[in-house]
């Protein structure tokens, strides 16, 4: 639907609980071939069982009060059904008329998810409210077809003392010292950086930032693990240097350091070129911040740009779907990204946290205002009464399911008391950052959203933001993989003389894939902020996070779809593998996993075994390395008509240095040296 | 020879962080009055021989805009500027 | 010694400048935008970095911060003045110095270890290097190469006004391979390259920077002497 | 409200790398016949009142353009593009 991939994986989508489930209902698209799988094996210990119930409670009250709703919200048969002229639809009208035919299918929402939001609300819902449930309950939004296999990241998960935030969180967050904690993500922005690379690619660096913004961290590096086609190919020329350039454009722009990547070619790509971006934080362990939008009373604040028509593909198919006009042309799903708005946003954001000025804070991505007014309330059992006449837009004509769905990038949403509200506009104002109060937090447990006098939404937010579909989706092992499997490299012809070695070096040495990097690295500020001690071309980026102790970290991103291809299960041990020991060759001590699931439509049984084989395998060597997975995102759909994309599971390690002068450098130092082969 | 100009701009509903930048500047300057800046491109593209508007189109479908987020126009240089 | 730094929106190295003033042993000030007063510094620096989003040309919007009006006159009566990539654009445009910055030749935004010769050393900034001296810095920017006309240019060079140039390589196509100027009295000098991030061992790739800020304070404190 | 428009172009004698990476790019489209091209700002200035040149003119001459390496030229929008 949207092209936007910034989201974030709430807390009870991670653990895989689902209201399906918390009811007893059975999975309705429980398929037969799941059956013959063995992929969801629940080792659970107790404490992940306590945290497992204790989120069953609350989906059940969410439940109850879907019930109420039901009889609150229910149109009577008696109401007056008038003819309106086109224009936006309000609650009211949803009630009088609630036979109209609704455009869900064209927005992605299945038979049955359709009913489910009429069974929520007790009623049709309005343009605006089938808009925001089809976005949030969209794949890419909802996990709704890889929540029954990330939950073991988490109930696989050891325990660690370090980790302050886990999987649920914007990203996870870990503890380096009793002052200093870090928090780090990878996203992808796939999809958009096909269509227009430049903005594709600065707009998701710019989404993962706020990520890590959001979770009261100054953004201190990015990394960009990317994968293009076949490099002599046309549209290769096109795609590669508008995405380098986007990553560097904004990057570079916003002051961040770029200390790695990958950079892989293969013709899989080509018409789904990968964009994953890495970006870590350093906050005050006291100072980590969270979305819950609780205290009713409290002030909503939207921080930063203003409110466009960008990236609402959606909207447009409601535009043409209900006012029949085949003239409004479609909208285009591209953001342009503004990284000075951005790094301005960020100074903003961690003056309001120093000051502590906040309640809750939250970032918008994906669905924008819908999403995180939702997310917000969801997160603290409230609700919110929002007034979209106040939201500043850049064009006034938008209608106000395009306020709400908008992807305008460079905005937060912050929850704030009424008696600070005050003193944030006004650090708002010195950085020449726009801010507005667009609601109030309220205690309905209803998220309200007026329109020009009008109701346009009135929904249980937890209905948005947690309890979307759950699918344990049919999986099937590829047909050709015996095939390939059998396909051994052993069975190749090896050099055996010096000029055949001579020839298999020199043609390995010039392959793109292992050629020097630097056309793109050089691209990257890799100096800014004066902490980065090891970058390219080394095979994990060092930063030093305290000056005086030198205490530091170290990161690395990797990932290798072909041996992925082979076995996803061992394919995404193997990336956890490089990752690892590529923090470990620098002398730090890997302690956290982030990761970025890029696969081919869940829709394809084969896509989806390959999909649950590597999240098992990640799952599983976490577990055997002794660290846990912190947080990650999903991307599906990678794939050119039917065919996907090799499964791409990029795994991220971070680990730490007591001091970074300890770090080593992958070069060899002094002559005489005595070189060690360590392992087979 | 001839002149072709392309004028390529953003599509009216992108947002324009270059114009934007430049407006909220101009009150420094002691400027008032301006309601809104928006900043494109201006490509003069010199032909050997007759000025050639399908092929210059061409060119800017291809090479100058991307038509995701770009609009453009083509014309024979009039010598406006 | 008081050594201030100028923090525009979007000034992305004014921290690592800061750090390298506190390295040399000079207190760091920091100065904002759109504030006029300077607060008793001896010198100021103008960072690297974006300002406003370099969106229509490099420094160009910077030019008209408050702050810059209290600079170029500061500037006139003899101030050390050191603009750093994003702060050379700024002091072009505010016509402290002559010519301008343009976007690099191969159009890519180039981050990378860069070697200098050291042109001119009697000016504020770099009199504690020795003439013809070779230094190593990280050179990064998408809009560094140095263009003025002919008449200029060989004005800056018969006047010893190129402080430094780029060599084994032209990192962005500049004229004359210059990567630094100075104004005519020596007190204010526009640099390509970072100084700023060769000044530790542990980040930078060499610690040549470091004159640069040690130069400045020989050079104010050869004043104060003097006036004493 | 009323429009101005500010062409702004790299002098003739500043290299234009831009301007010649796409002239560069014609014969792989096929494209010949183009001997140079050259690539500016088009900057669209929309003012609440009546287009005021003289005042499009100091915005110019002051920010949106730098004399030392760049001409402008200043016309109220006759709707060309
Ligand atoms: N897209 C990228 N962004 C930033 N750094 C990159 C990128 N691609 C490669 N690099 C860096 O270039 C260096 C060489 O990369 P690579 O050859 O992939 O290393 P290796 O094969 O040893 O993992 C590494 O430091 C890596 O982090």
């Amino acid at each position: 639907m949207t092209t936007t991939e910034n989201q974030t994986v709430p807390a009870q989508q991670a653990r895989g609980e689902s209201p399906e489930a918390a009811d007893g209902k059975p999975d309705e698209q429980a398929p037969d071939e799941v059956a013959d799988t063995e992929v969801i094996d629940d080792p659970e210990d107790e404490s992940d069982e306590a945290e497992l119930e204790s989120a069953d409670v609350h989906a059940e009250e969410d439940f109850g009060a879907q019930e109420d709703l039901g009889t609150r919200d229910g149109f009577s048969p008696d109401d007056e059904v008038v003819d309106e002229p086109d224009g936006p639809d309000t609650v009211p009208l949803a009630r009088r008329r609630p036979d109209d035919r609704q455009p869900y299918r064209e927005l992605g929402l299945q038979d049955d998810e359709y009913a489910k939001i009429r069974d929520i609300l007790g009623r049709r819902p309005t343009q605006s409210e089938l808009l925001m449930y089809s976005i949030m309950w969209s794949e890419h939004c909802s996990y709704k077809s890889s929540k029954v296999h990330l939950r073991q990241f988490a109930e696989k998960a050891v325990p660690s003392d370090r980790l302050l935030a886990g999987i649920g969180e914007n990203a996870g967050v870990v503890k380096l010292s009793d002052d200093l904690a870090v928090t780090f993500k990878i996203e992808s922005h796939n999809h958009p950086s096909f269509v227009e690379p430049y903005q594709g690619a600065a707009t998701g660096v710019g989404g993962i930032v706020r990520d890590i913004l959001a979770m009261g961290a100054r953004p201190i590096a990015v990394m960009d693990p990317l994968r293009f086609g076949a490099p002599d190919h046309p549209d290769t020329s096109r795609v590669l240097p508008g995405i380098v350039g986007g990553v560097g454009g904004y990057g570079n722009c916003l002051g961040l350091p770029n200390i790695g990547g990958e950079l892989v070619f293969d013709p899989c790509y080509q018409g789904n070129p990968l964009l994953n971006a890495l970006c870590v934080g350093v906050l005050p362990v006291g100072g980590l911040q969270n979305k819950a939008a609780t205290g009713p009373g409290n002030s909503v604040i939207l921080l930063g740009a203003k409110t466009g028509r960008d990236g609402i593909g959606g909207a447009s198919v409601l535009a043409s779907a209900t006012f029949g006009s085949g003239s409004e042309a479609r909208r285009p799903s591209v953001q342009v990204g503004d990284p000075f708005a951005e790094k301005l946003l960020i100074e903003v954001c961690l003056e309001i946290y120093r000051a502590d000025l906040v309640v809750g804070i939250q970032d918008l991505g994906a669905a924008g205002i819908a999403c995180a007014v939702t997310e917000t309330s969801a997160a603290a059992g409230t609700g919110m009464a929002i007034n979209l006449d106040t939201v500043p837009l850049r064009e006034p004509s938008m209608l106000p399911h395009e306020i709400l769905a908008s992807e305008s990038q460079e905005r937060m949403l912050l929850i704030v008391t009424p008696d600070k509200e005050h003193t944030v506009l006004a650090i708002a104002e010195r950085w020449g950052v726009p801010a507005t109060k667009i609601g109030e937090v309220t205690d309905t447990g209803r998220v309200v959203i007026e329109w020009h006098g009008q109701t346009v939404v009135d929904v249980p937010p937890a209905s948005l933001a947690d309890d979307g579909p759950v699918y344990a989706r049919p999986m099937r092992e590829p047909n050709d993989l015996p095939l390939m499997r059998a396909d051994r490299a052993e069975t190749l012809p090896r050099p055996t003389t010096g000029d055949e070695l001579r020839e298999t070096l020199l043609k390995l040495v010039a392959s793109p894939n292992l050629c020097d990097k630097s056309w793109v690295t050089e691209q990257y500020d890799r100096y800014v902020l004066g902490n980065t001690v090891l970058a390219q071309p080394e095979d994990a980026g060092v930063l030093r996070i305290d000056e005086e102790s030198g205490l530091g970290v170290a990161l690395s991103v990797d990932g290798n779809g072909r041996y992925s291809r082979l076995d996803p299960y061992a394919g995404a041990q193997l990336a956890l593998a490089e990752a690892y020991r590529n923090v470990a060759a620098t002398g730090a001590t890997p302690v956290a996993v982030t990761n970025c699931l890029n696969f081919g439509s869940p829709e394809d049984p084969q896509v989806m075994w390959q999909f649950a084989e590597a999240v098992r395998g990640l799952a599983d060597g976490c577990v055997e390395l002794g660290i846990p997975v912190t947080g990650g995102n999903v991307s599906f759909y990678n794939q050119t008509g039917a065919v996907a994309i090799n499964p791409t599971p990029v795994v991220g390690v971070l680990g730490i240095l007591d001091d970074v002068a300890e770090r080593l450098p992958m070069g060899l130092r002094n002559e005489g040296d005595v070189l060690v082969l360590l392992g087979d | 020879m001839a002149r072709v100009v392309v004028d390529v701009m953003l599509k009216p509903e992108i947002l324009d962080p270059q114009g934007q930048a430049v407006a909220n500047a101009l009150p420094r300057l002691g400027v008032s009055g301006v309601e809104s800046v928006r900043i494109g491109k201006r490509i003069e593209i010199d032909f050997a021989g007759d000025a050639d508007l399908d092929r210059a189109r061409e060119i800017a479908d291809k090479l100058l805009a991307n038509p995701v987020i770009e609009d453009f126009t083509v014309r024979v240089s009039d010598g406006d500027a | 010694m008081r050594i201030g730094v100028v923090t525009f929106p979007g000034s992305l190295d004014d921290g690592d400048a800061r750090r390298a003033v506190r390295l040399s042993g000079a207190d760091d000030i920091a100065l904002w935008h759109n504030d006029p007063d300077l607060h008793q510094v001896d010198a100021v620096i103008l960072p690297g970095g974006f300002s406003y989003g370099d969106y229509l040309r490099a420094g160009a919007i910077a030019r008209f911060a408050p702050v810059m009006e209290s600079i170029v006159d500061a500037a006139g009566g003899g101030m050390p003045v050191l603009g750093i990539c994003n702060g050379f654009q700024v002091l072009c445009e505010a016509h402290l110095l002559p010519g301008a910055l343009v976007r690099n030749a191969h159009l890519h935004f180039r981050n990378r270890d860069q070697m200098l010769r050291v042109q001119s050393t009697t000016t504020a900034w770099t009199m504690n290097f020795t003439e013809g001296q070779e230094i190593l810095i990280p050179v990064k920017n998408g809009e560094g190469r140095y263009v003025a006309d002919e008449a200029v240019l060989d004005e800056l060079e018969s006047s010893d006004r190129v402080v430094a140039r780029y060599v084994g390589g032209n990192p962005n196509g500049s004229s004359r391979d210059i990567a630094a100027i100075r104004n005519e009295a020596g007190n204010v000098v526009g640099i390509m390259p970072h100084p700023e991030h060769a000044v530790e061992a542990l980040t930078g790739p060499s610690t040549d920077g470091m004159t640069f800020f040690a130069s400045v304070l020989a050079h104010l404190g050869g004043k104060v002497g003097a006036e004493a």
